[in-house]
């Protein structure tokens, strides 16, 4: 393990270098060399059939630290985490040009060497199991997205959320350490491994929801959430991106391992899962609606995809609890899909969002607008972002839905009554999800690129530089591929889930590559129909006249910027339906008497989280507020000071004479 | 004969709780001395010339001479010979004082040590708690500097009472370190008294968050 | 391939059947059966005019909404007879082709920067996402009713486990309401109305002309050919000989028409906070109908 | 060897004094710190020996020479530029006062004797009240007064505890106050006066370990001394104390009381701990707010060392990776204010823009501090919550919480110095040379690297000290 620290020295190093270029570079060098080491061990644990010491693992072994330990959720993870790392590296290198001038350069190599121990520490993770080396990384992994965040330190808040994201993943931290220790009584050395033992015979679900609270803390699951709103809008886009794509699958990777070892109490913590994550996707993306600020916007959708995400692995535990292995292959099998795809759509809408900000310096969307013709491109990736993370066909949100879709009605349509109500709950939600993300993510584009500018730009929105569209470009490729040929995935998938996952008959990959084939031919023929259908029009076309003319506004031509839909009144009649959930506030200043000819009014709505204000802010403040209270004890007097002594003497004296102690 | 001793000094810090004139702390102080030195002559179990001038260093020269000579200068450099300004009035200290005799003397039969007559460890606690109640209901900085050296009289007390002897060495270590103590002290307390202009305890309340 | 050509054959005749109830029952000569048919034709042949702010979407969009229809008929049986496109899962996959369709048009309806048409997009959007519940409730039910997985099978009732023509019934009645939610009809809209500020559907293609708007009609003329004739197959077995099974569809197609047609001559339209409470009623109702199978399929 | 080393302190104390010139001064006391590291290399070589009858070099004490060797020696080096423009006296007086201070540790250190290291506490109380005023403010007045005063007050109740315990343990008469002598005839006599003994030198050397109830006066001593003063105070002198009270506890550890003690470690431990998360929200002052860190890892280490033979191992790593990292922190504190003008958090800000390479050092150390991994202290915090998680979960839950808090108001309070908006910007901000930041450098790769990797005679010595017989701690290494 020594070897850790070597990596991070050597790092340190060569980033300080004092040359700008050469700690880009160098960043760049070793997030490829890392990523080229342990995709080549993902790989080749990948096609290795059962879990074998072969290859560059044995290596591994033999000459660095058996405490490395890669089964194929490891590989599958590192795999998802190099891909986004790399776009994110890539686009950072566009992205943070602005920001060179105006920073200290020491600081920009600290956000680069940040950026390496990322990628190292999150790579680190799911290797791991031995409990001492396993917080260490996860701390690391903290750390450095600590720094990451806050790197535009001179935003106001920026700082605030970084550091509600510390002290939060701290809490989590210790949750995990204390569910180590309760499971590895008795054990010299704290590793995952003990599970195998302790679950064995004590009940299950008190230490699975210690992990589930501490991993929760990272993945960001209802109640957990609260950072996530926050450090988002923070951290620069590449930043954003990689959080939200990957560093916060890893709590759904620590969740994932505690499943592994599961032996009883399925049923409860499935259910458990189910219900919790349900929630978590539908307030994710009720929230996500009435946000303007697009960066917020898209953390909150986060949350909802790690409730779908959850619900996936919750169907899985349920599922083997009623002993139905298609349902808990399916959800596992739509639980991992969804990690990559979000790991994917996300890093590519952050990244799309990100440029759309760079260009209008605002992240308010209500004051974009007309930048599809502006930056096409952008705006193109956007859309299929949106379609995609909307689960909408031929895109690769699809697909993962679709299993989790298909775990859910294989439950339906063959479970008891109580089990029945669960999935339908979850279906329920799930539905519900999908709708209220369409209207979203429609409100979102259509107000970020379409009609006119909401507001003047002062410098004009100019397309990227090919770096940052190639970062777009990258997760382009996956999210059709998958959309399109998804069967493809399915069977390193199920190969997965069959390694991990007490299901008992292996499933046949044919279960599910069957609808898949019909999917792709459905998507096929979708583009094939496209495409005829235009061909039609243009062939009619030629001989007829296309003209442009005004927006038809009843007959009023003169229309502007000013009076096109925005998105507070697209999302008005939502806010209503949803106003005893979520209250929108809203700011304005009224006219005084006095004012003959009105001067410039603003109107602002807000919508607060309820969890954030009521369950986190305010007993935080209460405990600092009593902490300042109980300082007046030190009154700067020396006589106090030595009444003190007296007192701590007597108090001993009480508590000895009264056999307290 | 040693009871007499005792009691006498027991009063001797009743008026030292009292009297808020720094001439009297001083009076009192030596007289301490003088009744420390009657009561080591008359514990002392081996008789030999060390001994006797060591315990005639540690009380006469330097309990009843030297600090006393120091207290004056101090008195004198800074000018200041009273303060009418207490936290807790006289009567009430007197009162503290019997609370706190009551407690000493439950200490003291709480832990009554066989070897050891059990008035000696009652006035031993007593000048303990008197020294510590010195400090605390004593608003101004002379106050607190006699109460250290009541302090350090209770622990002279104690050993006598408790009769621990320790290598000549050893005891003139301990009574070097409480002499650069009281040095020191008297040292920055001079300082302070330039400096703040008197001995308010108050006035160095500033250092707090 | 059969059942795709019946449905396309309905598709062309549904909407006409609707307007010519509506004439005949208010007294009116009004247009002929064919005349949506008719409108199309004319539209297919003009030129096409765009608002100088739309961009590429305006000219997608259309497009793929058609297709996305297209496709999604392409999973849809009729008369009994198998669709072209049929597995485990696939009204997944249709109910979301459905929603690909909701995208584009909301896309477009912002794309030309319209003071209007987001009215439109803002109610077509929200009653999409209410009424999707219904939709999955309803294929729910079925599932545990029928036991399979796919429309040409769960909504096959008669061939289901247990036949009833209540189930069948009450099913219809269900997918009556989303038709017309879908299609937005009276109650819900009105197609004929003439005020922007109270459109859904019409507002969103204030500005969509020629070949593009008749590719929008289009799209609206099959789906109700879709739902159609979803409620036909749940009420005709599959056991009865092809040349019934034709008259039973026809006829239930004929009946569809007709009574949308009464419908929308006898009722108003609502005011549009009436609409989320018809949708949640529809969503209340599928509710009900899984309960009662709950109840009921251990009974039966 | 030892009589030689005091010796020697003494004659080059008198040549400060007799030659006061700046250059001297220098010399004398580097070729004190000469001194000391040659003394505590010879100590290591005569491990286990007995010096002067009252001086054992045994492992206890060599742990922390070598720490004391680290220090000075750096302290030494940070305190050149501090007393660069002072009087030739006023210099005198405080080199000589460093010089006996680290004499009186020494003493502390190595004394094998209850009496003799009472002797040697007071002795650096003394010494260090120089040090503490050397800035002659008002406040370091104040500070310098209510320390001498305290902890002469303090260590005069200990006095009493400690003839309390040798009159409990009979041997008052023969005077023999060695700790072993004490170990072997504490076995066996009235508790209550053990009680009465342990709680009075516990509260009297409180004082000097910076723990409750008297640990205001430290805070104020590193408040108002001079940054490498500070770092010195909070890391030599506090070990001191720990020496000193880590003997009676040893002593009195395997006696009837040891769960009593135990008791009443933890409880004072908690106490220091809430104190550290009270005052860590309060503070508004960077030297405060890190001397009340020490106060919290200090009674980390109580409670640390109630948990029996692993226990003792975790207290001192951790006492060794603090006084690493605390050291560290106070030099690049010192080097804030010669570019900030100010340690006070509302008077000071924009560090990172000022001076770049001292904030990512002062960052360094936050992260260090709060036993973030890398830091050295993760892995003893990490011990000590095992070890708190195996047998006593409700000290755990508490410590945990007590920790974050305080992690929250270090980051806070620090991030407002580090890339809070700048208040005004020193022009005559002098440009530090960047070999002073070496020091810390070292410090900090020390700490970094002891979170990887133990070194082998520290380890020993650890061992050696806690009496653990079976390596277990190593199973977590297992490579």
């Amino acid at each position: 393990m020594i070897y850790l620290l070597v990596f991070l020295v050597v790092t340190t190093l060569i980033i300080m270098i004092p040359v700008r270029r050469v700690s880009l570079f160098t960043a760049g060098i070793s997030i490829f060399i890392t990523t080229a080491i342990s995709s080549w061990l993902a790989i080749d644990v990948l096609l290795s059939e059962a879990l074998s010491d072969r290859g560059l693992l044995s290596v591994l072994h033999e000459y660095f630290s058996s405490l490395i330990i890669c089964d194929k959720l490891s590989a599958f993870f590192i795999l998802v985490i190099n891909f986004t790392v790399i776009t994110g590296f890539l686009y950072s290198t566009g992205y943070l040009k602005p920001y060179l001038k105006d920073k200290p350069a020491l600081w920009v190599k600290l956000h680069y060497l940040a950026l390496v121990w990322l990628q190292a520490s999150m790579i680190m993770v799911p290797l791991l199991r031995n409990g001492f080396y396993f917080l260490m990384v996860w701390e690391l992994m903290t750390l450095s997205s600590f720094i990451l965040v806050i790197f535009d330190f001179d935003a106001k808040g920026t700082l605030k959320a970084g550091l509600t994201y510390l002290i939060q993943m701290h809490v989590g931290m210790l949750f995990i350490l204390a569910a180590l220790i309760i499971s590895s009584k008795g054990y010299r050395s704290l590793t995952f491994d003990n599970l195998e033992y302790y679950f064995l015979n004590n009940p299950n679900w008190p230490v699975f929801l210690l992990f589930f609270i501490g991993f929760g803390l990272k993945a960001g699951f209802f109640m957990l959430h609260t950072w996530l709103p926050d450090a988002h809008p923070a951290a620069p886009s590449h930043v954003s991106g990689i959080m939200s794509g990957v560093m916060i699958k890893l709590g759904i990777y620590g969740i994932l391992r505690i499943t592994t070892y599961l032996l009883d109490d399925f049923a409860v913590i499935g259910a458990f899962m189910i219900i919790i994550s349900a929630i978590t996707g539908l307030f994710g993306v009720m929230m996500a609606i009435l946000q303007h600020d697009v960066k917020k916007l898209l953390a909150y959708h986060s949350i909802e995809n790690i409730g779908i995400i959850g619900m996936g692995i919750g169907l899985g535990i349920y599922g083997t609890a009623i002993g139905n292995n298609i349902v808990s292959a399916a959800g596992y099998a739509g639980a991992l899909l969804h990690t990559l795809n979000h790991s994917l759509f996300k890093s590519l809408l952050f990244y799309s969002a990100g440029s759309v900000i760079g260009q209008v310096h605002t992240q308010n969307v209500e004051k974009m607008g007309g930048l599809m013709k502006l930056m096409p491109y952008t705006a193109w990736a956007f859309l299929i972002g949106a379609l995609a993370i909307s689960g909408i066909p031929p895109f690769n949100g699809f697909i993962s839905e679709f299993l989790i879709y298909t775990s859910l009605f294989n439950g339906i349509g063959s479970a008891e009554f109580y089990p029945l109500i669960i999935f339908f709950i979850a279906m329920f939600s799930l539905v519900l999800i999908g709708g209220l993300a369409l209207l979203c993510f429609t409100k979102v584009f259509s107000v970020i690129f379409l009609g006119q500018p909401r507001s003047d730009y002062h410098v004009k929105p100019v397309e990227v530089g090919p770096v940052m569209l190639l970062a777009k470009l990258l997760p382009v490729i996956p999210v059709i591929l998958i959309g399109i040929l998804p069967f493809v995935v399915i069977k390193p998938l199920i190969s997965i889930t069959n390694s991990l996952f007490r299901v008992d008959n292996i499933i046949p990959a044919e279960t599910f590559s069957l609808p898949f084939k019909f999917i792709s031919i459905g998507a096929g023929l979708l583009l094939f129909i496209v495409a005829i259908v235009m061909i039609i029009r243009k062939m009619l076309l030629l001989k007829r006249i296309t003209t442009t003319g005004p927006t038809w506004g009843c007959g009023y031509c003169a229309v502007d910027s000013k009076q096109q839909y925005t998105a507070t009144s697209f999302v008005q009649e939502y806010a209503e339906l949803t106003r005893p959930i979520i209250k929108t506030g809203h700011t304005k200043i009224n006219y005084r008497e006095d004012e003959i000819f009105p001067g410039e009014r603003d109107f602002h709505t807000h919508s607060d989280d309820f969890i954030r204000s009521k369950i986190i802010i305010r007993p935080a403040d209460f405990i600092i507020n009593v902490l300042r209270r109980a300082a007046i004890f030190q009154t700067g007097k020396l006589q106090h000071y030595v009444l003190y002594v007296l007192l701590f003497l007597v108090f001993i004296f009480l508590l000895t004479y009264l056999k307290l102690i | 004969m040693l009871i007499l001793f005792y009691i006498l000094f027991g009063i001797s810090l009743v008026y030292i709780a009292a009297t808020e004139k720094f001439k009297h702390y001083i009076q009192i102080y030596t007289i301490q001395g003088i009744l420390l030195f009657g009561m080591a002559i008359i514990e002392l179990k081996n008789f030999s010339f060390l001994n006797l001038t060591f315990i005639l260093a540690e009380t006469i020269i330097f309990k009843s001479i030297v600090v006393p000579y120091i207290l004056r200068k101090i008195m004198q450099r800074t000018g200041i010979f009273s303060v009418h300004k207490r936290s807790v009035l006289g009567n009430y200290t007197v009162m503290l004082m019997m609370i706190i005799l009551g407690i000493s003397l439950l200490l003291a039969k709480v832990l009554s040590i066989p070897s050891v007559n059990e008035v000696y460890m009652v006035i031993a606690y007593f000048t303990l708690f008197t020294g510590l109640l010195l400090i605390s209901v004593r608003k101004y900085l002379f106050g607190h500097l006699v109460g250290f050296l009541i302090i350090e009289n209770a622990v002279f007390l104690f050993s006598i009472a408790i009769g621990n002897e320790f290598p000549m060495l050893v005891n003139s270590g301990i009574l070097l370190d409480i002499f650069i103590a009281v040095l020191i002290m008297s040292m920055f307390l001079t300082r302070i008294g330039h400096k703040m202009g008197g001995f308010e305890a108050d006035t160095l309340s500033k250092l707090k968050d | 391939m059969t059942a795709l050509i019946l449905i396309l054959i309905t598709s062309l005749l549904t909407t006409g059947l609707i307007v010519r109830t509506k004439s005949i029952v208010s007294g009116r000569k009004g247009p002929g059966l064919f005349q949506p048919l008719k409108n199309i034709w004319v539209l297919l042949r003009k030129g096409l005019v765009y608002s100088e702010t739309s961009g590429i979407i305006t000219r997608i969009a259309p497009v793929v909404v058609f297709s996305s229809l297209v496709v999604a008929s392409l999973m849809v049986p009729a008369a009994g007879f198998k669709p072209l496109i049929s597995f485990n899962g696939d009204f997944i996959l249709f109910a979301y082709l459905l929603a690909l369709s909701r995208f584009m048009m909301i896309a477009a309806s912002f794309d030309t920067g319209s003071s209007f048409e987001g009215m439109g997009a803002s109610r077509e959007a929200l009653y999409g996402m209410l009424i999707e519940p219904a939709l999955f409730i309803l294929i729910a039910g079925l599932v545990v009713f029928t036991g399979g997985y796919s429309i040409s099978t769960i909504f096959n009732l008669p061939g289901g486990k247990y036949y009833s023509l209540i189930y069948g019934l009450i099913v219809s009645y269900i997918l009556g309401n989303i038709a017309i939610v879908e299609n937005s009809r009276v109650p819900i809209d009105d197609p004929k109305t003439h005020l922007e500020l109270t459109m859904i559907h019409e507002v969103m293609v204030l500005d969509t002309s020629g070949f593009n708007l008749a590719l929008i009609q289009m799209t609206s003329l099959l789906k109700f050919a879709i739902f159609g004739s979803l409620i036909s197959s749940t009420i005709i077995p599959a056991s009865l000989p092809v040349f019934w099974r034709l008259v039973a569809f026809s006829g239930v197609q004929l009946l569809f028409g007709v009574i949308l047609g009464f419908i929308e001559s006898f009722r108003a339209r609502f005011r549009m906070n009436r609409n989320q409470q018809f949708i949640l009623t529809v969503i209340l109702i599928s509710v009900l109908f899984f309960v009662v199978i709950l109840f009921t399929k251990n009974i039966l | 060897m030892l009589a030689f080393y005091f010796i020697i302190g003494i004659i080059l104390t008198g040549l400060i004094f007799l030659f006061p010139q700046r250059k001297n001064v220098h010399i004398f006391t580097f070729l004190f710190i000469l001194i000391q590291i040659s003394f505590t290399l010879l100590a290591f070589l005569k491990r286990n020996t007995t010096d002067l009858t009252y001086f054992t070099y045994d492992s206890l004490s060599l742990i922390f020479l070598a720490i004391l060797a680290l220090i000075s020696s750096t302290t030494f080096y940070h305190t050149l530029i501090y007393t660069r423009e002072s009087g030739h006296l006023n210099r005198s007086l405080f080199y000589s006062s460093f010089i006996i201070l680290n004499m009186s540790l020494t003493g502390v250190y190595t004394a094998n004797n209850l009496i003799v290291s009472w002797i040697f506490i007071e002795l650096t109380t003394l010494s260090v009240a120089y040090l503490i005023n050397y800035n002659r403010s008002a406040a370091s007045l104040e500070a310098t007064w209510k320390y001498i005063f305290i902890c002469s007050v303090g260590i005069a109740l200990a006095y009493i505890g400690i003839l309390f315990a040798g009159a409990a343990s009979g041997i008052a008469a023969s005077g023999d106050m060695s700790f072993s002598g004490l170990k072997s005839s504490f076995q066996n006599i009235n508790p209550m006066y053990l009680k009465m003994a342990f709680i009075l030198i516990l509260a009297g050397y409180s004082s000097k370990l910076e723990v409750f109830p008297l640990y205001t006066i430290g805070i104020d001593a590193n408040y108002t001394a001079p940054a490498p003063v500070s770092a010195f105070l909070s890391t030599a002198l506090v070990n001191g104390g720990f020496v000193a009270f880590f003997r009676v506890f040893n002593a009195m550890s395997d006696t009837i009381i040891s769960p009593w003690i135990n008791h009443v470690l933890v409880i004072t431990g908690l106490l220091s701990l809430i104190v550290a998360a009270i005052y860590m929200q309060k503070a508004t002052n960077l030297k405060r707010i890190f001397a009340y860190s020490t106060v919290e890892h200090m009674g980390l280490v109580l409670i640390a060392i109630s948990l029996g033979k692993p226990g003792i191992y975790i207290a001192l790593l951790q006492i060794t990776f603090h006084s690493l990292i605390k050291s560290g922190l106070f030099y690049q504190t010192g080097i804030l204010h010669r570019v900030l003008k100010s340690y006070k958090l509302s008077k000071s800000g924009g560090y990172l823009r000022i001076n770049p390479i001292g904030a990512i050092i002062l960052i360094t150390g936050v992260i260090l501090i709060t036993a973030i991994p890398p830091s050295s202290l993760f892995y003893s915090e990490f011990l000590l919550l095992r070890e708190l998680g195996d047998g006593h979960l409700a000290i755990f839950v508490i410590v945990a919480f007590l920790l974050t808090l305080i992690f929250y108001g270090i980051f806070l309070k620090n991030s407002k110095i580090l890339i809070g908006e700048p208040v005004h910007i020193h022009s005559d901000a002098e440009a530090i040379p960047h070999v002073e930041y070496i020091t810390q450098f070292i410090l900090f790769s020390l700490a970094i690297l002891f979170c990887f990797y133990i070194p082998g005679f520290l380890n020993d010595l650890i061992i050696s000290v806690s009496g653990l017989t079976d390596g277990f701690f190593f199973s977590i290494f297992n490579f």
